[in-house]
């Protein structure tokens, strides 16, 4: 901590205290005081659309915000692969300094045991079919497309850590871009059914929870998913409608993202 | 005299990862400090999230069989602050992964990760 | 009990597209411990909670089985072989 | 009267089609079609934006609970709580996303035709960029406003490295730092606001805290807002935190500089109204915010006279502007929010036409520097007279549209009893004028001792653009009722209807 010592350390050490003091005073009146607001009405309805009520209010009654913070991750990986070279552009009539290049990092894998190199492939498999299990339930237990993407690129990461540049997952170029823009554009797009026929972008035309899509729409995207709910109050059939659909658009783009962090920081980015 | 609930001590927790992260961030100067210290202010503003949404003695905002929906109204977490986590969660791994490639691209052009030699202003 | 079925089948047809992704050989031993695993994995993770059929997995109270666990394994290793290599 | 929709056809089509243009462009990479791609999907937007009718439109389509029947209603103009989120066109949303979007096309244009081959994720971060601003312009919910916030910050610095040199890299990082302090702050105080309210929606924000009070906790109400503060100053480039944004102007491409400024303004607009709205009650916030804006206005020209390249001397006149906006919206009268918000419009349109002109010598060889002396005004005389008319814009000159606004904000000032700040924006404007003519003499007229590009071809697109934009600060300036008609009906009725 050599940036802290001398009389601008000590200064800012008592501002911060100051700081830290008031906002923590602040936070003790707080306590106990929260006033639930549009929570509980969301709570009161978590009946009717899917029994984990965090993924509807993920994907349902915010779908507009996660859609946004979906883009805040594809967003993400497309400017970190451009900071390593993805992209980068100049001038025709005036080129500036080069770009700085992008090498591959450097693996050392002699190391690793014979069992982990036998276990590696199996693990990522299995990893896998994890991540798809985990977006697939989302709509009935914890869990959703984020954290599957995490998991299925995390086997990813495993696996180039075990074999290096002979990675057993090898996920290209064209196929991280193709499955983070189907991802993003399919969340997209999967607000047009709900346009079209409500004018709501996003309505959960499967759910349809307020009665005003056409009956054929919540066929088509709610029965599929249709679930029964015991209750203490009875069974309820509830629909998650196109959430477990916006979930695995959801799931391609986090794939789509992380994996090309991944690949441009394992790789670095060489043009063809 | 005040009464220390788990909210409460969630509110301190978080209030002294903010403070040590914001710290960290202003006054480090290594550019991979920084970073870390960021991750934990977001893993502050985490944790007020989280202890907004307490409710005491509540449960998870998930229908089990054989609750009752008044019941899981009035006693489930708040679904609100909770929910905006996994968005702070998605907002610091993309703000991490830029960071992390700004540094690598500035520490391959200048050779060092010191914030002060890497971010001096340059005579234009 | 539609409504327990597709997650399977989601789980199967996306297990198809990411078995497309693997370069390694697998032999038939590995696949048959993969699958070993996941139906081990299926009976940890449980059953979809709010099923109360044999299909969604639901065996008795405390136990059950995670179908698309299994079919995204089963997937996988399908999307492997058409692959071929 | 007709009824507000609670479902406006327009609104998620002017968000989603810039999305979309994004992910296709990003997905090509490299391919031509990229050109025609984002041409016509810059080209929709603008219409879209022209053809809409105004109202709001509910995302997700769940309506509003009515706390005094226990009822949910779809009908906007019963006061409920907003389930779902809100985001409302109106006719200030109008001329700011009409403005902003016509800039984009011509940013299109210019990138796709100067650029080298890989632009894909260049475009779309420009396309992302419109987005973000169209996005924080027409919302009305704290936590959308949180992301949009954050995702446009991510999206500045995506712009910034486009162009792989250190010193975009250096911006990049510096912006990154602190978007990732204060985004984080802007979540605390987010957090805050939705723990003692219980809402994330701006209006019902405001009623809760207008009908039930906030139970004594009013500390908490000035951390959030101070929260709040900070985010617009990055944001928006006010000082102090002012070098992070000249930097991040002066290191882009001046043709994403042009969008870059109008979103920052439209931030600085949308931001600035929605403090007013929720912390405007509270004693000392007007004050704070008015100082601020002050400090940004006097700091940026006096370091734009400082400045020895054409880019980082139009850089810190923007931010400097940003303080001349935010002015106005801080005074808190309606007159004020008016000028305010006039001054946004006035201020993207001429300062896209310095940047303008700024890009198009790039094509004498990137003369930008006003140590040497390049006598561009042979070469190009109509480039010439374009840069003055937009220096003449800019320093408040009559016939054009820089003078109708400063003076209403003059006027706010004065009936509002600062006599003071009129004093500053007068010498404000007066300092702009000499710091771009100075500039403007050593580049364009003096005689030429450096070398330049002998056989330069500036795009049509450049030229066009360029004199469309004077044009249009010539019609506001001779008839600012064109823009004041969309602007006043937005403050008289209260922001929202």
């Amino acid at each position: 901590m050599n940036e802290l010592r001398g009389k601008r350390g000590i200064l800012a050490v008592i501002a911060l205290l100051i700081i830290g003091i008031g906002f923590l005073s602040s936070l003790f009146e707080l306590a106990g005081n929260v006033r639930p607001g549009v929570s509980q009405i969301y709570n009161s309805l978590a009946h009717l659309v899917a029994p984990n009520n965090i993924a509807t209010w993920v994907y349902d009654w915010r779908g507009y915000d996660t859609l946004l913070e979906t883009a805040v991750i594809y967003v993400g990986a497309v400017v970190s692969a451009m900071v390593i070279g993805r992209g980068v552009v100049q001038m025709k009539s005036c080129p500036q300094e080069p770009p700085a290049q992008s090498k591959p990092l450097e693996f050392h894998i002699e190391t690793l045991t014979v069992i982990l190199k036998y276990l590696g492939l199996p693990a990522a498999i299995l990893l896998f079919s994890y991540g798809i299990m985990v977006v697939t339930a989302s709509s009935t237990s914890g869990g959703g497309g984020f954290q599957c993407g995490v998991i299925m690129t995390a086997a990813y990461l495993l696996a180039a850590i075990f074999y290096g540049k002979n990675n057993p997952i090898r996920f290209g170029k064209r196929f991280i871009i193709g499955i983070g823009a189907a991802g993003l554009g399919g969340y997209t797009l999967l607000g047009l059914p709900g346009f079209l026929t409500t004018g709501f972008w996003q309505y959960n035309i499967g759910a349809d929870v307020w009665g005003i899509a056409p009956s054929i729409m919540r066929f088509i995207f709610g029965e599929p998913f249709r679930l029964s709910l015991v209750l203490k109050e009875g069974v309820f059939f509830s629909s998650p409608g196109i959430i477990p659909l916006i979930n695995v658009a959801e799931a391609f783009n986090v794939i789509g993202a992380i994996g090309l962090i991944y690949f441009a920081f394992i790789y670095g980015w060489q043009e063809e | 005299m005040i009464e220390v609930t788990i909210q409460l001590l969630g509110f301190i927790a978080a209030a002294l990862l903010l403070i040590i992260g914001i710290a960290g961030m202003v006054f480090l100067d290594n550019i991979i400090k920084k970073i870390i210290a960021f991750t934990l202010l977001s893993d502050g503003v985490n944790i007020l999230l989280v202890a907004i949404g307490y409710i005491e003695g509540g449960v998870v905002p998930i229908l089990l069989p054989g609750m009752s929906t008044v019941e899981f109204t009035t006693h489930a977490a708040l679904v609100f602050p909770v929910g905006i986590v996994l968005t702070n969660i998605v907002i610091g791994v993309s703000t991490t992964a830029i960071l992390v490639a700004l540094a690598i691209m500035l520490y391959r052009r200048y050779g060092t990760l010191k914030a002060s030699v890497v971010l001096k202003g340059e005579r234009r | 009990m539609i409504g327990e079925i597709s997650p399977s089948i989601i789980a199967f047809i996306l297990g198809i597209l990411f078995g497309t992704q693997l370069a390694h050989k697998i032999t038939g031993r590995m696949a048959a411990l993969v699958i070993i695993f996941s139906i081990v994995g299926a009976l940890l993770f449980g059953a979809f909670t709010f099923t109360y059929s044999i299909y969604g997995g639901y065996i008795m109270p405390g136990l059950g089985l995670s179908m698309p666990l299994i079919t995204a394994t089963i997937g996988i290793i399908i999307g492997k072989l058409l692959k071929g290599e | 009267m007709t009824t507000i929709p609670s479902n406006l056809w327009s609104i998620p089509l002017i968000v989603a089609i810039p999305l979309l243009a994004a992910i296709v462009v990003n997905a090509l990479y490299d391919k031509r079609a990229i050109r025609y791609i984002s041409i016509i999907s810059a080209l929709l937007t603008l219409g879209i934006s022209i053809i809409s009718p105004y109202g709001y439109h509910w995302f997700t389509g769940h309506p509003a609970f009515d706390p005094t029947t226990f009822t949910f209603t779809f009908d906007p103009g019963i006061p409920g709580f907003r389930l779902s989120l809100e985001f409302f066109f109106g006719p200030m949303q109008q001329i700011m996303i009409v403005i902003s979007s016509l800039i984009l096309v011509f940013c299109v244009i210019m990138a796709t035709s100067g650029l080298t081959k890989h632009q894909g994720p260049y475009l779309a971060m420009i396309f992302l960029l419109f987005a973000s601003a169209a996005i924080i312009i027409m919302v009305n919910d704290l936590y959308h406003l949180w992301i949009a916030v954050e995702i446009g910050s991510l999206i500045v610095v995506g712009v910034v490295v486009g162009s792989g040199t250190s010193i975009s890299h250096k911006a990049a990082l510096k912006y990154a730092y602190f978007s990732a302090i204060c985004g984080s702050g802007l979540a605390i105080a987010l957090a805050l606001l939705l723990g003692i309210t219980g809402f994330p929606n701006v209006s019902d924000v405001v009623r809760v805290i207008n009908i039930f009070g906030v139970g004594g906790m009013e500390t908490i109400l000035y951390i959030s807002f101070g929260f709040f503060i900070l985010s617009w100053m990055y944001a928006g480039g006010l000082a102090p935190l002012h070098p992070l944004k000249s930097e991040v102007y002066g290191a882009s491409y001046p043709h994403a500089t042009a969008v870059l400024q109008a979103q920052s303004k439209l931030m600085l607009v949308a931001i600035g109204i929605i403090m007013l709205r929720i912390f405007g009650t509270l004693p000392f916030v007007k004050e704070v915010m008015i100082f601020l804006s002050i400090i940004t206005m006097m700091l940026g020209v006096v370091i734009a006279l400082l400045q020895i390249d054409f880019r980082w001397i139009i850089a810190y006149l923007i931010i400097s502007h940003s303080g001349l906006v935010t002015l106005g919206i801080a005074l808190g009268t309606k007159e004020g929010i008016i000028g305010g918000i006039f001054q946004a419009v006035n201020d993207i349109i001429y300062m896209s036409v310095l940047l303008f002109c700024c890009e198009a010598l790039y094509y004498f060889g990137g003369a930008t520097s006003t140590r040497g002396s390049f006598g561009i005004a042979k070469k190009s005389p109509w480039l010439c007279a374009a840069v003055l008319l937009g220096a003449f814009a800019a320093s408040g000159i009559p016939p054009f549209n820089g003078f109708q606004s400063e003076i209403i904000l003059i006027q706010a000032s004065i009936n509002a009893g600062f006599p003071e700040i009129a004093v500053i924006i007068l010498m404000v404007s007066v300092t702009t004028l000499i710091a771009l003519l100075r500039a403007i003499y050593r580049i364009f007229l003096k005689p030429p001792e450096n070398e330049v590009a002998a056989n330069a071809q500036i795009p049509k697109s450049i030229t066009i653009g360029t004199w469309l934009f004077i044009i249009l600060t010539i019609i506001i300036g001779v008839y600012p009722d064109i823009a004041l008609r969309f602007i006043v009906p937005f403050v008289e009725g209260g922001f929202l209807p």
